[in-house]
């Protein structure tokens, strides 16, 4: 426990961690402080090439093991499941409607690419390895839990629209392409390509994740400031709680195909975070009866900075903890 | 100079939903439009900012230029896209160049 | 489709102002507005171009779509902000869809 | 609050025509105008959109406000140069405040 | 021919141009993939600071010999000749208007400088040195041959305008001044002054070239796909004809006037390459009626493209080619 | 004197003051290069970062000392004091009203972070060291030359507006949150954080100012063009004479407290420097009457790029000669 709370420390006086923290405290102290929209989608474009590159070029540099093929498929199994499991807490610890519930299961199927960028910085810095293919177990979670979300609503008899165009829009969604394709370049050129861009890619990346926290950190705080009294407490607590289940699954199932210490750490935390890019875009089209400031508020606002903060330290603990045992 | 009699119509809507409405403007006949982004902006469902948003969020504003004749057509597709969602529809009595066009 | 009687004011402003004009609007009972990015523009205080700034500074455009009988309470609410300033309202008739969002 | 009688002109032109375009408002007698950007838009030569573009592409929407009568001049001197572009001219019946600005 | 491929081949697997293929792929596939419009603007910004201020070292460093001279004057010999040799070729290979085939000539004329930058990594790549004032080359080959097509249309009865301020317009855009004021101040700080600033333009150079391409293969995917039909097996032929046709008339001008390996590579690359940038502009004030579709299809669409994958190794293999015999 | 001159002579030729020359020309022969305001932003937040976050690692090593708060102090006494004075040269001066005059120098009293940080630059380049703190003097002396210039106009009867909203707007306005706060997270993550992050924030600072000293360039010039004929001699006579009053008092206060030379020249730049960001925004709401491009033109267009050039070596050289005197 004080081992927890200690790796949290650390945790927390790094640049990123406090350049979220200094947005959010710009932005509930209504500073006029912001981040241009297109800088930070550059910063966002950014960063989905330098993680899926460096992810294709460590495939590339240790090969493909039968490993690759579960894990590809717990992320299928974890974004298709953890909604269920997301609505079900939903429905006993919440007054959300059938409707709102589903939309905000969704986010919690699907992943923070931020989040997970945020753990492998820390893994580096505490000189954990992980397999490079957790990128593309990534971006296969984007997007499976939108269809268990739908099929929640589905079932309950409310209709909600999946057009076959709207499935081909989630699926080509500019983050997922951006990240497998990047993922593709880099394993396709390896360490010599790596070599050529590295300069861009690797050293400055975590300055610009200073300043896209930064600004992720003036978007919570907005977000919790325009909400304000929009979310119940037992929303509150699932935002808290959810991660933690999902955590503690990914942890089962990274165990059980063998994940390494790292990979075992970045599936748990990609089960534990939440969307809040391409899904709430999704859902303003396929279930637009939802509220959206209730899924991106938990989202962005709790359980983004509770992954971000507490979380990884947390989860790093069990994990160690666990393969240790 | 010569004018000819149109309507201005001006759709405020979320982004994600811009395709549609432009497919449904065109498969009601309609044969222009012009989209311009929005800053922000506030109504029945709250406040909201383009910089507070991340990926596809925030809204674009459609404006469509038609002959009046056409109008019920566009209107009733416009609906149909923009019913469920947050966002307005507003008409002005317009005149235009080049009729042609219309 | 019905459609119902309404205005449809644009003020042209300067950036630094736009809060102060929409919390005075919401004041006058406004329901809702949208606001536009401006790019430049001329007036009696010459000629300015958002490519000439640095900080907050520049326009925007700010659309309010009423009901006519709250016209007057919003003109001397945003006539209260606007009036110092550089800038412009104008005020058109338009009819809008959903009249119970106004 | 008093208002007077105008007319608002709104003119979707080519970036590149954008200079050329408020020379010739300018020259016309025009006192003011305000430049708003265009994200995309569709007519008779397409469909086109901003993130389709590379250098001094895409369109802009000039928005000006006049007295009724120096329409007309103010119509010559956009069709002078409006006429061999792509583009479109509407014209609405407007209200403003302040008519000693225009 | 084999070498050709083999050079092609190593060409293929960088990440620049995989880049440019990741962005084509994904616009085809109508991924709602995009680079914001001030973020591309900034990158090109950026580009056109470094390539222009590294060209001003160079000359700085290895000093001005009369080649240099010899070289500008080749440069607007193409620049105005090119289009006159493009129109001919149009007339008789395509259907198209004179004023859409006068067009179409304005852009073979000028450059792109984006291909000249990945031609400079590639020459980079293979340690093959080239004179740094072929930078000075590419600024003045950008305007003249606006001239020749206006010319060209005048000629046929048909009204170019050319007003004195389009002139200004031309020969002030942003691009030239840009490119030849970095040149200025790379000649003028010299080594001293790279030492400076290298860290920012040099060392990323080429992974922002990476993000520039993606979104270039953005580009010219969405445009291939708005365009589809509007172009006659004429046209295409002609985008690939005439940048051979171009580099070889640069190989012959190159090897007249004594230009190194690399210089003349480069040359061939000017010649070769069509502008999407600065001559699309002019030519909608200029020739309005001429069909945009048209010009940037075939000069954004298919000569890019070419001239990126596989035109570039053959310019070198015929240069190298022809310095051997 | 002629050594002012040889180091004002070294000074123009670094890449950063030709940078801004560049876009000072570009603007002034109309060229259409622009930056767009995107990346502008994106730039200052960027520069921002730095310079606070490598101020607060400077502190963290070399500690808190008292001179510090005197400091602190000095650069409140300046920020509330220099309006006062500039407002007397102004009516002396200048023809310029009671409101237009108060305006003015509320600018003077402020500061601008681009001169301030073309000064560190300058020192470094000179290995001349400066306390890290005087980022937070910066920060102090931005908003109190507000209140001065209002007390300014109220006295005189005329109504300048200070709500308390206004207050916390200018005092939470984003350089200065920015600034602060990156300047705390440097103090607190100290040199591992920096280690972390500086392939980002301090390897590429010098070209990324260059690119923002080109867009200062392109906008004081655009600022130029637009003004003509709006300033009299006499106000651009004051633009010039007001920086060097200011950096005599500051020579003195930095003397009087004990700073390094390092610290001393950049308490004269400070009190050189006009702001035009903050305070013009500020302006525009508690002083509308006062006419912007008056007090734009002056800071930016003339007082601006006269510290760029000249001040700035001036007041080294003044600096130098006094602490060996
Ligand atoms: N009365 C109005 N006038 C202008 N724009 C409005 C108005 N009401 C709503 N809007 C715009 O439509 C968006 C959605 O409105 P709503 O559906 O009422 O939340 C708002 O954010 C505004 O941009
Ligand atoms: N007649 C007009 N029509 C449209 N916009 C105008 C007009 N006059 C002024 N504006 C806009 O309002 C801003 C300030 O105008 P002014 O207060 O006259 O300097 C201008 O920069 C324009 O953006
Ligand atoms: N009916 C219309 N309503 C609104 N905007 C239009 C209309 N027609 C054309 N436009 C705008 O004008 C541009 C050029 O139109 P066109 O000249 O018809 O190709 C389009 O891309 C639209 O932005
Ligand atoms: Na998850
Ligand atoms: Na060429
Ligand atoms: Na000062």
């Amino acid at each position: 426990m004080t081992e927890i709370f200690a790796l949290a420390g650390t945790n927390l006086v790094s640049p990123i961690i406090l350049s979220f923290a200094l947005g959010l405290l710009a932005a509930l102290a209504r500073s006029d402080l912001t981040i241009p929209e297109a800088v930070a989608k550059g910063m966002s474009i950014y960063l989905l090439f330098a993680i899926g590159f460096k992810g294709g070029v460590a495939v590339s540099a240790h090969g493909v093991d039968t490993t690759l093929l579960l894990s590809i498929g717990a992320g299928l199994v974890l974004s298709f499941g953890l909604p269920l499991i997301a609505f079900a807490l939903l429905r006993m610890m919440t007054g959300l409607s059938q409707t709102d519930a589903a939309a905000v299961a969704a986010h919690y199927g699907s992943i923070s690419i931020v989040t997970f960028v945020a753990a492998t910085s820390m893994l580096e810095g505490r000189m954990i390895a992980a397999e490079g293919y957790m990128v593309a177990v990534a971006a296969v979670m984007e997007a499976p839990a939108i269809l268990s979300a739908l099929w929640l609503v589905a079932r309950s008899g409310k209709q909600g629209r999946m057009e076959p165009e709207l499935m081909r829009e989630i699926l080509l969604n500019g983050s997922i392409v951006l990240l497998v394709g990047a993922f593709a370049i880099g394993a396709i050129t390896g360490e010599k390509g790596l070599a050529e861009i590295s300069a861009f890619i690797v050293s400055p990346f975590k300055g610009v994740l200073c300043l896209f926290l930064l600004d992720m950190g003036l978007i919570a705080g907005r977000g919790l400031r325009q909400s304000k009294g929009v979310l119940g407490i037992g929303a509150v607590a699932f935002a808290i709680v959810m991660p933690l289940v999902g955590a503690t699954i990914g942890l089962g199932l990274g165990m059980l195909i063998g994940l390494s210490l790292g990979g075992i750490v970045l599936l748990m935390v990609l089960s534990a975070s939440a969307s809040y890019i391409a899904v709430p875009a999704a859902m303003r089209v396929a279930l637009p009866e939802a509220n959206p400031s209730i899924y991106l508020t938990l989202s962005l606002g709790v359980t983004f900075p509770f992954n971000l903060t507490l979380g990884i330290p947390i989860y790093l603990a069990a994990a160690q903890f666990a393969a240790g045992a | 100079m010569q004018t000819h009699i149109a309507k201005r119509v001006e759709i405020v809507i979320e982004a994600p939903l811009e395709r549609r409405l432009t497919n449904a403007l065109t498969q009601a006949g309609v044969t222009g439009f012009t989209i311009l982004p929005v800053l922000g902006g506030s109504g029945r469902s709250g406040k909201w900012s383009r910089d507070g948003q991340v990926g596809k969020a925030g809204m674009v504003a459609v404006v469509c230029l038609i002959r009046p004749e056409r109008l019920d057509a566009l209107l009733d597709a416009a609906f149909a896209v923009v019913e469920k969602h947050i966002g307005v529809v507003s008409i002005t009595d317009a005149q235009v160049l080049r009729a042609e066009r219309f």
